[in-house]
């Protein structure tokens, strides 16, 4: 039984972290949130010389062609690390292009989203209330499609957006090149000051149907085991911050860590992130082998992760104390973002439901 | 049981409402002034006037110190009518509430002549200057040390958590004045003049976006011997006092918070795969849950009220308020903005009620510190209503400046 | 603001305790669980002999005609005590008999039960998973029952069953005498061993209807407040218990109640309790005001109270380590006697969406 | 990253496979032998019999000591495999698994001679006596006396939460030999016959009715000095040894344990007002939770395994597995009871699952407190994995017999 990761997978995260411990990290974060660019270019330039971006994409269209595996690794990494790049947005864009690209389409956009060129997004949230099985706002009329999508994440900057649009048989992907005619380009404030989101208004611009109902649902599957593994990184590193501060912090005469007031809370924090990483490495390997688990895997991981990146960017405010609630401290970063990777593909509630539905089905068809 | 007033109660509310209709009706057409602007200063000094002058400030206070003698319930009568109209209220809440009751219980007559009666008018605005940086649970932690020299005392240091410093004319400020002794005995209390050089209030911004506190830094303030409360040395004791008075005060969840009424109508306004939200059994058990914490406080307060009413002293109510309602925020604003998935991320749209939640999310992290955290309240409530035994103080009989913390 | 009980209630309640505390308690539950006795008779007599079971009858029937205040405080006691006597199951017949009772009917059997003669309980359970409102399994035809009732609280020795069957607009109340032909009685095991219930098989037994189906839901408040009474009681002393166990047993040089690990529970505990105190009590207050919000006080109090009882009679064991856990530990009598009062009235779950149902019809008229 | 044996595991894997194919063939058709009575402890010593001759039994032993000198891995692929037939275990789990590995870690050379081989091939049977009443979570807090008489020592005292004391022959004992050093310095462990005079095992029935677990009190038992288990005053660091075996055990739920399969089943069955309880979304998010935790703790274990597996040593797992196993136990059981409303409270029907729910429901409160609270466990995660400092011990340096609670 190998149930960890692979030896490269792991020299990748290795590498990543060393990358973005010295180069990303809370104060980066702040400065971001200070300016007004859509992302950092800088380190978006050396993301992509990393190879990050090409990662994923098969070496035809000049990328490396790496599995499943180390868009995890890598996802928990920038997860870690706040890091104020699309990485993400272009990451859940590339597996979505892998899954239901055509070949045109791939040697379309591939190329440039592996040679950092092209910065891609996901948008599929329409402002009002909705998951993402519910599209309403937009839809496909000829190859053409109206209508808003808001927030997308990593909007501003990007060159490709994939949306989602009503269908017959629910939402399908469409690709949206938006340097196109009939595309509005604005910023959407959310509660997530550091990555920035914006709002997409489409006036009838040219889209390409990106597979069907089907390959959206296999989508979200794929998007929800990158998610976890970004949650659990953001999560771990807020428990982190705490620990470290409750070995420092004292109170009464001792360190508050050695209160179990304290401690406990720290590890119920390190319990629920262990449990999401069980279920994520689970996602890990059924997105890798393509393994009928994935549905039930995705959601288990998704779920899981929500609840263990809530729990310790709560907590991480509330054992830090008054410093931990000022604009100063790093708590807010983690309590923001918590929001962000909660919105960012559907509820808890939705994908708990989705769990079960997998469930059912996977019970039905074994009775 | 019943929850209406008693004869006295209902006469004095009678009293104070025809008063108010009259005296107060003139803020009804103001536009709103925000909590901390000028404007908002000069109506609160003029409505402190107009009540002093008619009888109802100190309405707890000894008549000796200007007040009216009477009960809390009469004070919380008063309140409870005054919110009701557009009257500026909050400015004089510590300060009249918490400050001046320890200057008259523990300041020389000089000092209670100077003070009292102008803090009473509106004249001067008064802050509290307890906590610091490294003294939050732990208050008798303060390092702000105050020194001997001469007929004064030279203050230095740095206080946080601060309500309204920069609008403040005179503070209360506990300070270090022997480190050799053990923390809570080497402390002292003075009252200190905010104009005083050397003082310095900076906003402290939250992490929810606004400036609600201030750091107060003090460099070489002098502040006369006459200002002391209490003796040298009692400050820890002097302190106490004033956060007793904290605890009378009947809080319970910050005004227009949103409720399980919110969460009622942004459920019914949801329309998922599977039908309205507000019919997702889910949501429904969650409903019910934030019913049981916003009304079972609201019971637990009135449960205070009637103790108060019968001259009695209420119990923990004000500890499990706090730490029901905070968390309780936090878990329904969260909730509520899973459910309207997209709309309750944003924060430039999805109409007043999903603003609100969006505030209270971020707010009530900090409602779960000030004030006491949750893990202090709980052990206060374990300690103080259960009986159970403290926590183990390793430093308590330490000289402050010897403490080495384990 | 008199939001608290009234004297009389008070020195009942003073009363009840000293009675209670002397005579009841968990040794007597215990001899109560290693005997076969339905009810311990002595027991039994002392508690008509106090007037308890007269309270709420009125004078013209033979009792004190004490209000709905006094019937609150004395279930509460009872509950605190396990004392092992029909009273509770007494007490809801006789809110019934109040509440939808004919002046014959009420002349019929009010005398009886003040007077200790008649022991009176309620039965809705049909054992399959049925919630009060769902009943199926008992019939009302011309004037007769036929069905089963399981598990009934106290039918052994009960000369009166105050049963629901399926009607028109959903269940309602029927009077059966349950020394009448036609009417089956065994034992029905449970998780508590301390309070015995049975099987009430009906085959054609006489029944007289007492009220309709609003006057079933109107008394399902009621016993909805008594029971949360009987919860807080319960409640109480496994707080209590642990309490006192913390401030004795001493683990790594310290009493374990110094931990905050065990005093953060014990606090938990205490705010979970007052919380069901303050619902009880609006509870209280609406049944002895006959008030607007008695439906929405009395699921209220229900709920909060069945999470009090949970919460302190599992932390109770948990407190209590390895001893808590032994069969010679009192600590079972607490987290049995949760389940029973659980299961007494409908689940948490039920009573949780009843109360938003109330809450929904509430809002609806002010609109 | 895969669920597959490394070669040299699947080899393994297959051989025990064909050899348990023949080997416990015998015991499919015999009907169930409950956990404890002459039947079950007679096929258990033939099993073991059978298993030692094959060479199955001290899997990861040194061959020295008559083991096969085998990895962790081989020895969980053995009880993956022997736990699919019918064949009896558990018997040994407890001796062969603590107690005789520190019998031969600390005994000497005769002891080791005269115990471990008649303990592999099943010949005796052995128990562990560490919890005292007055030691359970702290385990160093043992008052069972030794005190040395010529070539004796004589044992007093109780011991508690023995499993299988009763039919054991031999135990491993912790005992208080100089109550005047500090708590950890005091203890010694020895070798006692079960069978002795003055051992007297006693059922300890549980809250949920059953009695899985023996008190056993020592009154003047003798025990010689060869017996001793490491010097005299080392218990501690010898008791931790036999604890480290426990932490190699990778944990998990009881077999056969209600899991979230048990409540979709049991919410599928239910009929509510509303429809079926299994399309009311609370139960189905409650099942999620249940799955979360189930399935959550099943794939840590197979970390613990790959980390086995290439020769590592788990980390808290074991620990890990425990908080949440128990406790959700707990909740489902709760849960799950609930929504069977009176179906779930009577305990003569209902069907399997839910006796299963309810067994599940009483057993569950032991198990958070079995083989380390939960409180202690989140103690052992916080500060063996998180690095936190530990609680304060007053009592750690202090004499035994002079140490005060505070």
């Amino acid at each position: 039984m190998n149930f960890d990761f692979s030896d490269d997978a792991k020299a990748l995260r290795d590498q990543a972290r060393r990358f973005l411990d010295e180069r990303a990290g809370a104060a980066v974060a702040r400065k971001a949130m200070d300016g007004d660019a859509p992302y950092d270019a800088e380190l978006w330039t050396s993301v992509v010389e990393l190879g990050w971006t090409a990662a994923r994409v098969p070496e035809a269209h000049g990328g490396i062609g790496l599995s499943a595996e180390e868009a995890c690794v890598l996802a928990e990494e920038v997860g870690r690390s706040l890091i104020p790049v699309p990485f993400v947005s272009t990451l859940m864009a590339t597996e979505a292009l892998l899954l239901a690209g055509s070949e045109a389409q791939q040697a379309r956009w591939l190329p440039g989203i592996a040679d950092g060129s092209v910065i891609a997004t996901i948008g599929w949230a329409e402002g009002d209330a909705a998951s993402p099985a519910t599209t309403r706002g937009v839809r496909a009329e000829g190859g053409r499609l109206s209508g808003t999508k808001v927030p997308v994440p990593d909007l501003q900057g990007a060159r490709l957006a994939i949306v989602s649009a009503a269908g017959r048989d629910g939402p399908s992907l469409h690709l949206v090149d938006l340097e196109g005619p009939g595309i509005t380009i604005e910023a959407a404030p959310t509660l997530d000051l550091v990555r920035r989101h914006g709002r997409l208004t489409l006036d009838g611009a040219a889209a390409e149907p990106l597979g069907d109902a089907a390959a959206f649902h296999a989508w979200l599957d794929r998007a929800a085991v990158l998610s976890a593994w970004e949650a659990i990184g953001t999560g771990t590193v807020a428990m982190e911050m705490a620990v470290a501060y409750a070995k420092e912090r004292v109170a009464f005469g001792q360190k508050i860590g050695r209160y179990q007031g304290v401690k406990h809370k720290c590890a119920d924090m390190y319990v629920k992130l262990e449990l999401a990483r069980a279920h994520a490495m689970h996602g890990a390997w059924a997105m890798a082998t393509d393994a009928p688990e994935l549905g039930q895997a995705a959601a288990a991981a998704r779920v899981a992760a929500l609840d263990a990146l809530k729990f310790a960017a709560e907590e991480n405010v509330q054992l830090h104390g008054g410093i931990g609630f000022t604009w100063e401290s790093d708590c807010q970063f983690y309590y923001r973002r918590n929001r962000q990777i909660a919105f960012a593909l559907g509820s808890r509630a939705w994908w708990a439901d989705r769990l079960v539905r997998t469930l059912e089905r996977r019970n039905a068809r074994a009775a | 049981m019943d929850f209406n007033d008693t004869p006295t109660e209902a006469e004095y509310r009678a009293k104070v409402r025809a008063w108010l209709a009259d005296a107060a009706a003139k803020y009804k057409d103001m536009p709103d002034a925000e909590g901390r602007n000028a404007e908002f200063v000069r109506r609160s000094k003029d409505w402190q006037k107009t009540k002093h002058d008619a009888g109802y400030t100190g309405i707890t206070w000894p008549k000796a110190m200007g007040g009216q003698g009477l009960t809390p319930m009469h004070s919380i009568i008063f309140s409870q009518e005054e919110s009701k109209t557009a009257a500026p209220t909050g400015l004089y809440a510590i300060g009249l509430g918490m400050c001046i009751p320890t200057v008259f219980t523990h300041g020389n007559p000089e000092v209670i002549q100077r003070f009292v009666p102008k803090a009473l008018e509106g004249g001067e605005i008064w802050c509290q200057l307890f906590s610091e940086p490294a003294a939050g649970s732990d208050l008798a932690g303060i390092r702000t040390r105050a020194v001997r020299d001469g007929d004064d005392w030279v203050i230095n240091g740095q206080k946080v958590w601060t309500t309204n410093a920069h609008l403040c004319d005179y503070g209360i400020i506990v300070t270090r004045t022997d480190p050799s002794k053990p923390k809570h005995k080497g402390l002292t209390m003075f009252i200190v003049d905010m104009h005083a050089p050397g003082v310095e209030a900076r906003p402290l911004k939250q992490m929810s976006g606004g400036a609600d506190f201030n750091e107060v830094f003090f460099t070489d303030v002098r502040v006369p011997d006459a200002w002391r409360l209490g003796e040298v040395g009692d400050g820890w004791k002097v302190a106490l006092t004033t956060l007793m008075h904290e605890r009378l005060a009947v809080g319970g969840k910050p005004r227009h918070s949103p409720d399980y009424n919110t969460l009622i109508d942004v459920a019914r306004q949801i329309e998922t795969e599977m039908g309205p939200a507000i019919e997702a059994t889910h949501v429904r058990q969650k409903i019910a849950d934030v019913y049981l914490a916003d009304e079972g406080i609201k019971l637990t307060q009135m449960r205070a009220l009637s103790a108060l009413s019968k001259g009695q002293i209420p119990g923990a109510e004000q500890s499990i308020s706090k730490v029901v309602v905070a968390k309780n925020m936090q878990d329904m604003a969260a909730f509520a903005l899973d459910l309207s998935e997209a709309a309750g991320f944003m924060t430039d749209g999805g109409g007043s009620d999903l603003e609100r939640l969006r505030a209270s999310y971020m707010w009530s992290a900090g409602l779960r510190i000030a004030g006491g955290t949750d893990e202090i309240l709980r052990n206060i409530i374990a300690e103080r209503v259960l009986g159970l035994p403290g926590d183990l103080r390793p430093d308590k009989d330490t000289p402050f400046n010897e403490a080495k913390p384990l």
